[in-house]
C-alpha cells in the first residue's frame, strides 16, 4: 500500500470490510453514485454494488433507527452521518435504542453497528458544521466513542470498530483529513479501542488530547523541548473508554497535566479527563490539571474560528501557567 | 371520538355480532380452529389484562398500560403472523407479545421493573416494548431492509398508535419502507387518544390511514374491535409484503375502554357517553362472541371452561413471575457491554464491595 | 431527473416563452411594474450568484451554495409577500433574502464566515440560513401561530428542498401547521437532488405537493422555473393563509444548474443530458425575458442596461463587505447571553489577554 | 399561600406567570384538559383558555421548533416535555436553534422560552422515563439549566427562568414533586438563576449536589454531624451557569469536596465541578474531589434503580474515604 490521507485510510477501511465480512453495509446520505461529501466512500458503491453501499433519504433517524432493524439481523451497517453537526435528528434512536440494546434485550439479539461522523473546525466549512459534541456520546452509557490523528489509526480504529460486538461512533477529525500521508498497512488491522497512543515522549508535563488537537499539541510540545521543558503527549483516541493507565501512568511521572480540546469547556470530555486525573493521581499532583478549550460559545463561523479553537498561542500560555504554579 | 367509526372503514363483523356481507365470504374460508383461537386469545388477554390492573393496584408491580378494548386489533394482526416475522410493539402490546411466543411471566416481569421481562425466548423475534414513542417504527422497517437484501420471505410489523403518527420518526420510518419498498407493515391501533390528546389535535387528516399516500404505499383503515376485519387485513398485508410488494399502513379504529395507564384518570377528558358506548355497545370479545355462539362454534359452557383455564394460566403466571429471584444489584453490569472495559469493572467492584452502614457501626 | 417536469403541474410560461391558457388570462393581470420585477430580481440574483462562486474560486468567501436554475421559483414567490411577512430560509434563498430587504453585503459577509451577515435589518422578518434540513419548517410554523393567536394578518414562509421533506422536522412542522390550520406556506424548491441523491430516492411519492393531504391542506404542484406560475399561485396561497384558511404547500419543480456548492461536483451524479436540457431548453429567466421582449414591456437593450446595472450593485456589495471591519475575537461573547455570567466574563478576559508568542520570547 | 408541595409549586409559578405576563403561553402534551401527567398545570387550561394553555400533537422537534417562531415573535412560551427521557426528538432544535438564536441572529429577534421536563428516577417509574441527562444542555453554549429542590425554589426558579431573557432549560425532580410540603410565597417572586444554595453549614468537608440528591445530602451530612464530622450541603440549583464563588468558598474553607448526581459518572456534571474545584482550589484540597453518582450504566428499569442511584450508604462510603485520605 502506498501513502495514504487519513480520508483514504478510511476508505480503504471500508473496502476491507466490505470485502472480507458479507454482512457489513455501508449506508448514509451521497455515500453511494457520490462517493461521500468527503469521498470517504468513493469507489465502494461501484466496487460493490447499491445492495451494500446505499444511498438513503435524508433522514438521520431512519439512518440509525433502520440500522438498528438491521443490526438485529445480522447485519453489521457502517453509516455515515454527513457531519456530527447534523446528528442530533437522530440523537433519539442513539440514546435510547443503539445505547440500550444490548441491555434492553439482555444480550437476545446482536447489535453491532458503527456511526461515522465528520466532526470539527478548522477547514472553514459553512456555518452548523463543525460542532465537538463527543461528550454527547460519551456520557451515554453503552456506546464507545473513537475518533483517530492520523491515517494507520483511523484505518485501524475503523476496522476495530467493525468488529467490535458494540456500537461505536467513529469521529473524524476533518481538519485532518487531507492533512498527512502516511504509509498504512493493507489488509485488515485493527487498533484496539481503549488504548490511548503516547505520541511523544517527555518528562515534565504530560498534554492529553484527541483528534485534530494532536498536531497542535506536538507542535507545542516540539517548542517547549528547545527550551528545555519536555512535554509527553498523549493521543486518546479512544473516548470511551479512556485509557486510564496510560493517561494515568504519565501524570505520575510528569506531575502535570493539561487537557486540549475544541469542545466548549464546561461539561467537556476535559472535564471528565482532569477530574480523573486529580481523583486517582492526586498525590502526584505539582499543579492542577488545566483545560484548553473552546470557549462556552456557539462554534463560531469561520471567521472567528481560529480565535475559538486552542492553538499553539494558548496551549503554551497553559504550559507557562502549570510549569511555573 | 363518537365519530371514530364514521370513518369509511373495513367491517366484516358489526357491533352487533352480525357479519357483513364481505364478512360472510371470509367466515366461511377461516378454519374452525382459527375461529375458536380468536376467542380464546381475546378472553386470555383481557383476563391477563385486568389481573393486571389488579397487581399494580396491589403494588405488586408497577405502572402499567391497559389494552382491554383493543384485543381484536392484537389479536387478529398477531395471529396472522408467522414464527419468523419480526414484531416491534409498543408498550400496550402485551397481546401480540404472549401471541408471538413470549412467556406471560416475562410480561409481568417487565410491568414489575425487571429487565429479565425484556429478553424473548429463542426463535421469537420480539422486541421489547418502546417506550419513546414512534422509535421502534424505524426499527421495524430496518427488520423488514434486512429481509429484503437477504432474498428471505418474513416480514416486519411495527405497531403503534395514532399519537405515534405525529413524531418524526413515524415519517421517516415509514418514507424508508415507501423508498426501499420493503416488507414492513405499519399496524396503527388508533384508539382516538394519545393520553389525553384526541385524534383531531393530533392530525388535521381524519385518518391515519391516508398518510400512507405521502410515502407511496396503500393505507387501509379497518374497524379495529371486529377481529376478521383485522385478521384479513393483515393477512393480506402480510401476503402482500412477502410476496415483494411493499409495505402496508393499517389503521385498525379501536378504543381503550381504561386508562392510559394505571397512572391516568381518562374521566378528565373523556366523556362518559362516549366511553359508554364503547365498553358497550362495541365491545370487540362480547360481539366475537356472540358471533361464535350464533354459529355454534363455541358453547356458552365452553367460553367459560375457557375463561377458568386463563384465569389459572394466569395466576401461574403471577406466581412464577414474583417467585423469579430477585436480580443482584451487579446485574446493572450483565449486559452493557460484550465485554466490561476497566472502568465498569472498577465500578462493578464498588457496588460489590458496598457495604451496609456506617463506618462508626462497624 | 427528465421527467421533473412531466409531473402533472401548473404551468402560465412554457420553457418556450409562450404564455398557456391560464397563463393568458393571468398575464393581463399582473402590473408592467411587477412584470419589470420579475426580470429585474431574476437578472439581480443571477448576477450575483456568478459573482460569489467567482469570489469562492478567488478564496474571498467560503464555500458557497449557488441558485441559477431557481430564479423563478425564489422571485415569483418572494414577490408576493409583504413587509411583514416572515420568511425562513435555506442555504439557498439569496434571491429571497434580498427581496426580503437583506443587504447584499450581508449576505456575502454571511458566505465569508461572518456572523454579522445573519442579523437582518430592522422590519425584516427573515431568519438565518437554517442550515439542518428542514429544522427551519417548525420555526415558520410557529411564526405562524404567533400571527394567529394575536389575530394578525402576516404570513409565514419555510424555503426547504425536496430532500428536506424526508426528515422528522419537515413533517412535525407541516402536521402542527394543519393540527392548528395556521397561516403558513410550505414553500419546497424541488430541484431534482439532494445534493446527490434523486428525488427517486427520496421520496416514494411521485411529488413532493401530494404529501400534503397527509396534514389535511391543499398542495399544489407547479412549474418552479416558470415565474408566473410561481406569484400567482404564491399570492393565491398567501391569500387563504391570511383569510384564515390554513395553511398550503407549494411544490416547484425547479433545477439548480450548477453544483450543489462550490465544494461538490455535480457530474458525479447527474447526467449531462439532463444538465444540458435544463440549461439550455429550460431556463427561468431566458423564457421569460423572450415572453417580455415578445410582449414589448422591455427592450434587449433595457434589459442589457438593467443587467450592468445590477453587475455595479454587486461590485458595490463585495467593496463594502470586504471593507467590512474584521470583528474582534471578543466579537465570540458578544451575543451569546443578554448579560455575560461570570465565568463567560472570565473567558472572555483570559481571550482578551492572550499574548501571542512564547514566553521566552518575551 | 398555605403550605404546597414542588408540584403545586410550579403549578402556582405557571399560573402568576400566566396571570402577569400576556406573552406567557403553555404547550406540550396533555398540558391542557388533563393538566399534564404530574398535573403541573393542573386547571390552567380552564382559567385561561386553550390558547394560552395547548395541547400540542405528541411532536417534542414540534414543540421546541414551534417554540421558536413564537419566541421570535415576542411570545414567551414556556413547554413541557412530558419527561426529560423523551426530549431527545427535540434535541436538535434545542442544540441547532434555542440555543444560537441569539448569536445567529446578533440579538435581532427575542428568545424568551423555557422548556420544563421532569426528569430523574426512585419513583418507580415505566422503563426509560428517568434519565438525568442535564450534562446535554450544560454542554450547550447559551442555554441556562436549572433544577429546584424545594417548593419555593421551584417557584422561584421558574417564574426567574420565565422572565430571563434567554432560553432556560429547566428541570423538575419528580422524586422530589410530592415528597415535602412548605409554605410558599404567594405572587411573583423569583430565585436568582446563578446562584447555588447553602442548605447547611459544616466545616470538614463539602457535599454539592442538586435536585433529587439534596435530601440525601442533607440525611447523610445529619448522621455524620451526630459523629463528630460537619458537612457543608450546596444545593447548585443552577447547573449553567454555575455558582463558583459559592462552591469554592466553601471548598476553601473545608479542603474536601463530594460531588454527588444520579447521571452517570463518565462525563456527568460531577466532572465538570470536580474539574472546576482542584483547578481554582487546588492547594486548599487536602483529598480529591470524589465522586458519588449513578453508574456508566443505562439508567435500569424501577427494580434495581435503588441500587443504580446515590444514596446515604454510597456517599456515606465517600465521606469516610475523602476524611480519611
Ligand atoms: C417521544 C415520547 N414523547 C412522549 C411520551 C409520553 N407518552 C407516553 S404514551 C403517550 C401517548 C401515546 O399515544 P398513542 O400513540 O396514541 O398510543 P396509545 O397510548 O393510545 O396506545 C405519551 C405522550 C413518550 N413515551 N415518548
Ligand atoms: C440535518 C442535516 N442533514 C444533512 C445535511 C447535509 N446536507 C446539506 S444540503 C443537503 C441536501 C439538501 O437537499 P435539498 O433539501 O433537496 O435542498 P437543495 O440543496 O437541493 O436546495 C444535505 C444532505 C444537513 N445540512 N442537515
Ligand atoms: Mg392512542
Ligand atoms: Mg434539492
Amino acid at each position: 500500500m502506498g501513502e495514504m490521507t487519513m480520508v483514504q485510510a478510511i476508505n480503504d477501511a471500508l473496502r476491507v470490510a466490505l470485502k472480507t465480512d458479507p454482512q457489513v453495509l455501508i449506508l448514509g446520505e451521497d455515500v453511494g453514485k457520490n462517493g461521500g461529501v468527503f469521498r470517504a466512500t468513493d469507489r465502494l458503491w461501484s466496487e460493490f454494488g447499491e445492495e451494500r453501499v446505499i444511498d438513503t433519504p435524508l433522514s438521520e433517524a431512519g439512518i440509525i433507527g433502520t440500522s438498528i432493524g438491521l443490526a438485529i439481523n445480522g447485519f453489521k451497517p457502517v453509516s455515515e452521518i454527513q457531519f456530527l453537526s447534523f446528528i442530533y435528528p437522530g440523537f433519539e434512536q442513539i440514546v435510547s435504542h443503539v445505547a440500550r440494546l444490548r441491555t434492553r434485550t439482555q444480550s437476545a439479539f446482536p447489535n453491532q453497528l458503527v456511526i461515522r461522523a465528520p466532526y470539527g473546525g478548522g477547514i472553514r466549512a459553512p456555518e452548523l458544521h463543525c460542532d465537538s459534541t463527543e461528550i454527547f456520546f460519551v456520557h451515554v452509557p453503552g456506546l464507545k466513542v473513537v475518533t483517530p490523528s492520523t491515517p494507520t489509526d483511523a484505518k485501524g480504529l475503523l476496522l476495530a470498530a467493525i468488529s467490535d460486538p458494540d456500537p461505536v461512533i467513529y469521529l473524524e477529525p476533518m481538519k485532518l483529513y487531507r492533512s498527512q500521508k502516511e504509509v498504512v498497512p493493507s489488509g485488515w488491522y485493527e487498533v484496539p479501542i481503549g488504548q490511548a497512543r503516547k505520541v511523544r515522549d517527555g518528562e515534565d508535563i504530560t498534554l492529553i488530547t484527541w483528534g485534530a488537537m494532536v498536531p497542535i499539541a506536538v507542535e507545542t510540545a516540539s517548542k517547549w523541548e528547545k527550551e528545555g521543558t519536555s512535554c509527553e503527549v498523549i493521543d486518546l483516541r479512544s473516548l470511551y473508554p479512556l485509557d486510564e493507565e496510560t493517561i494515568l501512568s504519565s501524570v505520575k511521572k510528569t506531575g502535570r497535566a493539561i487537557v486540549i480540546h475544541e469542545a466548549p469547556r464546561t461539561g467537556g470530555l476535559g472535564a471528565e479527563v482532569a477530574a480523573l486525573i486529580q481523583e486517582k493521581a492526586f498525590l502526584y499532583l505539582e499543579a492542577p490539571v488545566i483545560r484548553v478549550t473552546g470557549y462556552d460559545v456557539p462554534v463560531p463561523m469561520f471567521a472567528l474560528e481560529d480565535d475559538f479553537r486552542p492553538n499553539l498561542n494558548k496551549v503554551s500560555q497553559a504550559i507557562h501557567q502549570v510549569i511555573t504554579y | 371520538m363518537l365519530d371514530q367509526l364514521e370513518k369509511e372503514i373495513v367491517q366484516y363483523l358489526t357491533p352487533e355480532g352480525k357479519l357483513t356481507s364481505v364478512g360472510e365470504l371470509a367466515w366461511g374460508e377461516i378454519p374452525t380452529d382459527l375461529k375458536k383461537q380468536f376467542f380464546q386469545w381475546m378472553t386470555q388477554i383481557r383476563i391477563f389484562d385486568r389481573k393486571m390492573i389488579l397487581l399494580q393496584r396491589q403494588g405488586r408491580i408497577g405502572t402499567y398500560a391497559p389494552l382491554e378494548g383493543q384485543e381484536a386489533a392484537q389479536v387478529g394482526s398477531a395471529l396472522a403472523l408467522s414464527q419468523d416475522d419480526w414484531v416491534f410493539p409498543s408498550y400496550r402490546e402485551h397481546g401480540v407479545a404472549l401471541i408471538m411466543g413470549m412467556p406471560m411471566q416475562q410480561v409481568i416481569l417487565y410491568w414489575a421493573g425487571r429487565v429479565e421481562g425484556c429478553r424473548p425466548p429463542k426463535g421469537v423475534r420480539l422486541m421489547p416494548p418502546a417506550v419513546p414513542i414512534a422509535t421502534q417504527i424505524p426499527h421495524a422497517v430496518g427488520a423488514a431492509w434486512a429481509a429484503k437484501l437477504r432474498r428471505e420471505s418474513y416480514v416486519s410489523v411495527a405497531y403503534f398508535g395514532d399519537g405515534a403518527t405525529s413524531e418524526g420518526d413515524f415519517h421517516e420510518g415509514c418514507n424508508f419502507a415507501g423508498v426501499f419498498r420493503l416488507p414492513a407493515i405499519l399496524f396503527c391501533q388508533n384508539n382516538g387518544y394519545a393520553i389525553s390528546v384526541p385524534f383531531s389535535r393530533q392530525s388535521a387528516s381524519a385518518t391515519v390511514a391516508e398518510k400512507a399516500s405521502a410515502y407511496g404505499f396503500p393505507g387501509v383503515c379497518i374497524d379495529g374491535n371486529d377481529v376478521l376485519a383485522v385478521f384479513v387485513t393483515m393477512s393480506e398485508a402480510i401476503q402482500k409484503a412477502r410476496s415483494g410488494q411493499g409495505p402496508t399502513l393499517i389503521e385498525a379504529v379501536t378504543y381503550r375502554k381504561g386508562a392510559h395507564t394505571t397512572a391516568d384518570d381518562a374521566s378528565r377528558y373523556r366523556p362518559s357517553d362516549e366511553v359508554e358506548e364503547w365498553i358497550y355497545r362495541r365491545d370487540p370479545l362480547v360481539r366475537y362472541s356472540l358471533l361464535l355462539q350464533q354459529d355454534g362454534c363455541l358453547t356458552k359452557a365452553e367460553m367459560e371452561e375457557w375463561e377458568e383455564e386463563c384465569m389459572q394460566k394466569v395466576e401461574k403466571a403471577v406466581k412464577i413471575a414474583e417467585s423469579f429471584p430477585k436480580a443482584d444489584a451487579t446485574h446493572l453490569f450483565a449486559h452493557v457491554f460484550d465485554s466490561l472495559p476497566p472502568s465498569l469493572e472498577q465500578q462493578k467492584e464498588a457496588l460489590q464491595h458496598l457495604e451496609g452502614g456506617y463506618p462508626w457501626e462497624k
